[in-house]
């Protein structure tokens, strides 16, 4: 079944305007795909778990070593089997487009991560994400898993603390914490690393142009050309704000005027993330203008990060993620890393 | 009003089919105030239900359907619903153990307990514009004369007239007040389809 | 002057239909402030020849190593500059967007990558950077530097050989041509791999929709959104042949047919490569149906690469290239590389 | 027929505006059979000519002027139509080194050489849609009678309905017949600036 080509036929038989443009086959078959396309390409570093989509790291789970396990829904990546590798994640388990996985698939993922010193679940702030993982942990301890878990809620898009969704901030989590484990750390300190980047990493977004739902082929918001959003999600979700569209460095003065109000720490690491469809030309212009106005107020940038690192299918946008860093902070992120997407 | 294995059978099939009539709708209401896939998980869901349901024709207890269903959805749908829905059917499962049929007080607890389990899993309560301002009243109008299909048209309305502060929706404040929740309707399919076996057999 | 915010001032008032999206400052400072936030996003590897689009390693040319030079148009990124870094090039000449860049340009690129053991030039197959490096060569003869040129043509889309543009093989090119750079070989033997590798390149490739120039605003060619065209350039140029959009299995056979008609031997490096606004999800599912299709023809991938590597601005769609390798290209293929857009 | 110092000045100052408005078209034709940048790059070639001639205006040599501007078009332009254009004006400066105005032979040797430098540096000859079909034809008749104005007008026509078999507009084969070359507009906007001093003074 080709669910692509349908779908185009159909809508122009129906003479609807097609927006969607995607390189796939099947809708139905996008995340395994995707997930089957990233193993063969890195044959020697990544292995599905038979017949699902969790990705897991050749070899298996290394002895000894806490596990480190994420994902969530498909949709943004390299995120999150891009991130395993030596010195990051040893398992992501990867949900249908922008909807977390399963109980059992999560499962898997901590099983293919347990080398015996039990494993740290790295979860982005959603109900859907938070519940089926929790599911997972209790049947993992049933199964005498060790499993404790991190919730990132790093977008401060949104006002309530609780609600905050988790985004781009949660490659950092990652980063920090898989070096960590990676060094020998026990479960409790790992534990403990990541939550003191959770405390201290903030972001937020914007997007050009929407994302669009290889399923349905319709967009997550409307948006005309000449407008943006301001404050969006990683899911097409819209943002807090819609105007028209600025000179980068309008946008990214907005983005930093709220960032910097939560970011009072002045050492700091910054990601500047692509949404997906951002060529990393603009990613790079964008970022000339936001290391400019955050060393205008006096921030110090230790270490810059420019790159498609956690997106939203092809949506054209950036977020701004700020990091707050100490020497124990730098150490983790310096620490080599394997993972396609993080390599140092 | 009693809940056979048949009965519940027939309306766990109606239901899958009233998604499918529904998923477009369904989606374009998490679109609104959401991610854009509620109807697409809900179909998942739901359709593998129907599978299972035609694989296992056999099944003669309540509860051993119930968590049937609700292991499936828990392991098909992903996403927010699917803990939730596969939750309320578990719950009912611990409720109709070893049951044929459930009636009077037998069937209120299993909707409590569903409700309830809802509850604790999504950390929500009335009035955050979700599911649960569908299955509470739905649950407490089981012990009273009100007709169940009113009640849920009334849940309905009261819901979409709701600011969400739970889930996804959340995230849109005032605005998800002009919108109906995707969780509250696909709840008001189900759990009408359940009140249609109930008041006809 | 904002261009930017000018430039869609104007089209508001002009009720005109916008359809350009881009995060930019000035249309006029596209360039130099793509260049300027690749310089600042990497402090410790990227310097900028003073005044000039003209990125070198930091630090300067290695002595007694042959020096590396590429550049041409930008909208390329990460090409070329990108490329810069300990085993691959030394310089990066970044014309304007799709122009090559001027002679003068290039004689600082070839001076900044000059250890006095010559200099390799590696341009694309284009009039424009032909004669520019051409010139430059002359002048940097003029200053007593050895200098020699190859000049890349893999795409095939272009019946007539001598007109085939360069396009991603290039970064091959770069890649192998730098190992063998900093392997010690002789400005005669790096020329002499370089050319091994452009005799052996061949590539293709599509887009899904076109880029927009910066500063006109317009796309390089109509496309309605159902459609896709087969055998564009990197530079906006549509293609050869028009059609409604179809599934990615039928989109990488009409390539890979294409492909295989030139490349007889079977033990192969593939590279899937995006065209700047295509998600790597898209092109990670793409790459599994390239592959299975390169196998069923009896070819053996030995190193795949998936990613975007030689872009057209925003431009969504991919091109595959093909490269028989032997040993010594292999060797070369994974020979260590600090380039932040080919990290080994 | 003369060309001074001033004259060339003159005409080139018209020029620079000429593409100026003639900017967005000069785009265009490169969009449907190039690359999108033939009037940005002419644009910012000639601007940068008309600050040097502006900077510079005190230059009573034909040979120093036209080496200022190739040089300048050199170092401004970039893609093929820089290096094109800045060849012909330093080959102007060839022929017409310490020369404060030139004619005749003079005047046809200073445009063959820059013609003929124009060919070579690309590669190219008559027919194969390029600048080089507006530049030769005009040189030719620099030695007849003919209106140079015509000439121009009869070559951009011919230049028009070619096959293009060298630069990017080769890439479009057959198809470039119903498009003009945007490099043989711009030389024809220059050298109709050029005809109008020789004509007029
Ligand atoms: N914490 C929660 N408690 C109760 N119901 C919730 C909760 N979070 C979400 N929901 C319900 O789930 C629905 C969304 O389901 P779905 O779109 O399938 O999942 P997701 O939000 O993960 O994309 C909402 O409309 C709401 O009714
Ligand atoms: N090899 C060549 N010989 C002569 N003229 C050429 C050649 N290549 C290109 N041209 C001319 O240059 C024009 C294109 O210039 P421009 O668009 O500025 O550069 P580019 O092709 O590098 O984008 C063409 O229209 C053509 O007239
Ligand atoms: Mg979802
Ligand atoms: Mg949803
Ligand atoms: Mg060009
Ligand atoms: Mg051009």
């Amino acid at each position: 079944m080709q669910v692509l080509s349908n779908y185009y036929n159909i809508k122009r038989n129906q003479k609807e305007e097609i927006d969607m443009d995607k390189l796939m086959q099947d809708a139905n078959r996008f995340v395994s795909d995707i997930v089957d396309g990233l193993v063969l390409a890195h044959p020697n570093q990544y292995e599905k778990v038979e017949g699902l989509n969790v990705v897991k790291r050749k070899g298996g789970a290394i002895a000894d070593k806490v596990g480190l396990v994420s994902g969530g829904g498909s949709g943004h990546e390299p995120a999150h089997a891009g991130y395993i590798g030596d010195g990051m994640l040893d398992a992501a388990v990867c949900g249908e487009v922008f909807t977390s996985p399963t109980p059992d698939m999560v499962l898997e993922g901590i099983k293919a991560a347990d080398g015996g010193a039990g494993v740290l679940l790295v979860v982005k702030n959603y109900s859907g994400d938070v519940m089926n993982f929790d599911m997972a942990k209790d049947l993992a301890e049933l199964e005498g898993i060790q499993v404790e878990t991190v919730v990132v809620n790093d977008d401060i898009s949104i006002q309530n603390e609780e609600d905050r969704r988790g985004v781009a901030g949660t490659v950092f989590v990652h980063k920090i914490a898989g070096a960590a484990a990676a060094s020998g750390k026990s479960l409790d300190e790992v534990k403990q690393v990541a939550d003191k980047v959770i405390s201290r990493v903030r972001s937020m977004g914007m997007a050009l142009s929407p994302c669009y739902m290889p399923e349905s082929g319709k967009p997550g918001f409307e948006l005309p050309d000449d407008e943006m959003w301001i404050g969006i999600g990683i899911h097409g979700e819209k943002g807090v704000e819609r105007k028209a569209v600025a000179p980068v460095k309008d946008i990214a003065a907005q983005l930093v005027e709220h960032l910097t109000a939560e970011v009072t720490d002045k050492r700091i690491a910054v990601m500047v993330n692509g949404m997906g469809g951002t060529p990393v030309s603009e990613l790079y212009l964008t970022y000339k203008y936001v290391s400019e106005l955050l060393e205008q107020k006096g921030y110090e940038i230790v270490r810059p990060y420019v790159g498609n690192y956690m997106t939203a299918l092809e949506m054209h946008g950036f977020s701004i993620t700020l990091l707050p860093v100490d020497e124990e902070l730098l150490q983790y992120l310096d620490a080599s890393s394997k993972a396609i997407g993080f390599l140092v | 009003m009693k809940l056979t294995v048949e009965a519940l059978r027939r309306a766990l099939l109606a239901t899958a089919d009233a998604i499918e009539q529904q998923k477009d709708e369904l989606t374009d209401l998490d679109r609104e105030i959401g991610d854009g896939d509620h109807g697409i998980n809900m179909s998942r869901g739901f359709q593998g239900v129907k599978k299972e349901l035609e694989a296992q024709n056999s099944l003669t207890d309540l509860g051993e359907l119930s968590k049937l269903v609700g292991m499936t959805l828990i392991k098909t749908v992903g996403g927010a619903s699917g803990p939730l829905y596969g939750t309320a059917f578990v719950k009912f499962a611990t409720k109709w153990k070893d049951k044929q049929s459930a009636e009077g007080e037998d069937l209120f607890a299993g909707f409590k307990e569903a409700t309830e389990g809802i509850k604790s899993r999504g950390k929500s309560q009335v009035g955050q514009k979700t599911m649960v301002d569908i299955w509470e009243p739905f649950t407490a109008a089981l012990q009273t004369d009100t007709s169940l299909e009113k009640v849920i048209d009334q849940a309905l309305a009261d819901t979409k007239a709701m600011v969400a502060t739970k889930g996804r929706a959340s995230y849109f404040g005032e605005e998800t007040k002009a919108v109906q929740d995707p969780g509250a309707l696909s709840s008001s399919i189900l759990l009408k389809n359940i009140a249609e076996v109930l008041l006809h057999d």
